[in-house]
């Protein structure tokens, strides 16, 4: 059976994934994996011109569903205590609830919506309200705070930004910083701690921040010989690093 | 006080967002024991009239709106045509309106692909608001629909968008999964 | 047609500025002689209910407007719209948010505009305070955001507020076009 499937009719990889198990008339909860994951690898191959980024998340759960598949052809042996649970049902209660919200979006297409279905009245309060009109205020929230500082800081060119705003390089943010990338990393070469593109503000900042993790006993250093590499590793579990953040205040750089 | 009927229905006609009996309250300075039976009567009298508008209950206020059956007539006064949600970004409505606070990954867990730039469309368009920050590493931000999301749908509240249970009921492979509820968040702020 | 009446009052209502004779029959693609006796129906209805508002003869059209005796009232509406500010206040308190303590001319430089008038109103609103005095020539004030900002915000800390990185990393156009610096992504405590 041919299938002809637009990509771009679909708002992911699960909205795919569903549309393929109801037009097998399969049970979401029993789904046929090998069948689908053929069907599926199909479409994927077949999308050609997709850009990465999309291409990315289809290829993500292709993955997913050829692991599944896997998974299931292992034999099951006997003798295990605990009941092995289902390869499938991570990905059928992700698509069970995927499903939900995909009946409430197209519930929502449907509400009568202000401005397209339902409107208010648009008195003119200019007669009572004088020299304040509504129109130029906006509504207040976080993210309207942090919009209006981000628009100015676009406008602000950097260079002159320097000349008047004290140098606000912070030791906490390359602490936060450092510890990030040990975080992923394991251990890291002292060298690796800076980056090529780093100005000499940020190499001091950096080495302070390093001298400051040392300090705080989060970071050890190692160093097997004379002038060999020296050595950063973590010496707490990256579970507790968030905590770190709040030594920022007893820091003594402003 | 007669005149109290004729005050509050000025109110909620000048104001440019639903007023609740709260907001009356102070406006016209009388307690909220009188307002609500002026609201009330207001509430009765329109629906009994059967005009172009109404008074409708939206955003914990209330508010004239226009009836739905003249939608069509009505949406030849307006001169930009209405902005339609796309599917995107009504997905991520839906999935942070009925699991906020949501974060970013979660949404995009759920979702299966990357949805930044449509959180931010509506966070623009004033849908979404920002909550805070989870209290697990990496103090994710996280969301919330808005006062304004409320008003665009005409909801009373959190508590009117339908359940998922009645959802369910249509499928019932659904039911087995967790009921989820829409969680009532109280925001005062917005 | 019996709605005729419904619909004429709901295009009144809806638009944004009054509406002849004319117009009305555009709209509801009816002659005016059967828009005219509908429209003085609705005039003498509204005169005779004696409700916050009613329908008003103005500049060759129709516009329904708040009773004239009401408006000392209404006048509060704008005064007391806690919810929405205005932009050069939320510009400032931004400012103020995410570079505290900062002095005025810090404030003017970012905003390229004189700010003292602002300023005064966010400090009248106790949203502002004086951290006290920087120490450098002229000794100019410190200004920081106070708890009822966080309260108005429903922050907890200034450590709930979004990072600039955070940000802008729901926007993959900035950040692929316009890489934030280190030096400007400073966090509010730094």
């Amino acid at each position: 059976m041919a299938i002809q499937v637009r990509l771009e009719n679909f708002s992911g990889p699960l909205d795919l994934l569903l549309h393929l198990i109801k037009s097998h008339e399969m049970d979401i909860s029993d789904i046929r994996i090998v069948e689908i994951t053929e069907q599926y690898l199909t479409i994927i191959e077949q999308m050609q011109q997709l850009d990465l980024d999309t291409a990315g998340e289809f290829l993500l759960m292709a993955a997913t569903l050829i692991y599944i598949k896997s998974r299931m052809l292992l034999p099951v042996s006997d003798d295990i205590e605990e009941e092995e649970e289902d390869p499938r049902a991570e990905l059928v209660k992700r698509l069970l609830e995927y499903q939900r919200y995909k009946d409430v979006a197209e519930l929502f297409q449907q509400l009568p919506q202000l401005e397209r279905d339902i409107f208010i009245g648009q008195f003119q309060a200019s007669d009572f309200f004088a020299g304040d009109s509504a129109e130029n205020e906006v509504p207040i929230g976080i993210y309207q705070l942090a919009d209006a500082f981000h628009q100015l800081l676009k406008e602000q060119p950097v260079e002159t930004f320097h000349e008047v705003i004290r140098e606000s390089l912070s030791v906490a943010v390359y602490i936060d910083n450092i510890v990030e990338k040990l975080t992923q990393n394991k251990r890291l070469s002292f060298r690796e701690i800076f980056t090529a593109k780093f100005s000499r503000n940020e190499l001091i900042v950096t080495f302070l921040a390093t001298l400051e993790l040392v300090k705080m006993h989060v970071v050890n250093i190692e160093q097997v010989g004379d002038f060999s590499e020296i050595w950063l590793a973590l010496t707490i579990p990256p579970d507790q690093v968030s905590r770190i953040s709040l030594v920022e205040d007893l820091l003594g750089y402003e | 006080m007669n005149n109290l009927r004729q005050l509050v229905e000025a109110f909620i006609f000048a104001s440019d967002s639903p007023l609740s009996l709260e907001r009356l309250s102070v406006l016209a300075e009388q307690p909220k024991s009188l307002i609500k039976p002026a609201v009330e009567q207001l509430l009765q009298d329109y629906a009994a009239s059967e005009g172009g508008f109404y008074l409708a209950e939206v955003a914990g206020g209330y508010q004239f709106r226009t009836v739905v059956e003249l939608a069509p007539w009505l949406r030849k006064l307006s001169k930009e045509r209405a902005t339609r949600f796309s599917r995107a970004a009504l997905e991520t409505l839906a999935i942070i309106a009925y699991r906020q606070p949501a974060t970013r990954a979660e949404i995009e867990y759920l979702r299966g692909v990357d949805s930044g730039g449509v959180m931010k469309t509506l966070l623009d368009k004033n849908l979404l608001r920002i909550l805070g920050k989870k209290d697990v590493p990496g103090r994710p931000l996280m969301y919330g629909t808005s006062r304004h999301f409320l008003e665009l749908f005409g909801l009373r509240d959190l508590n009117d968008l339908p359940t998922l249970k009645e959802f369910a009921a249509l499928d019932p492979e659904i039911t087995a999964a967790d009921p989820l509820n829409p969680e009532v968040v109280s925001n005062p702020h917005d």
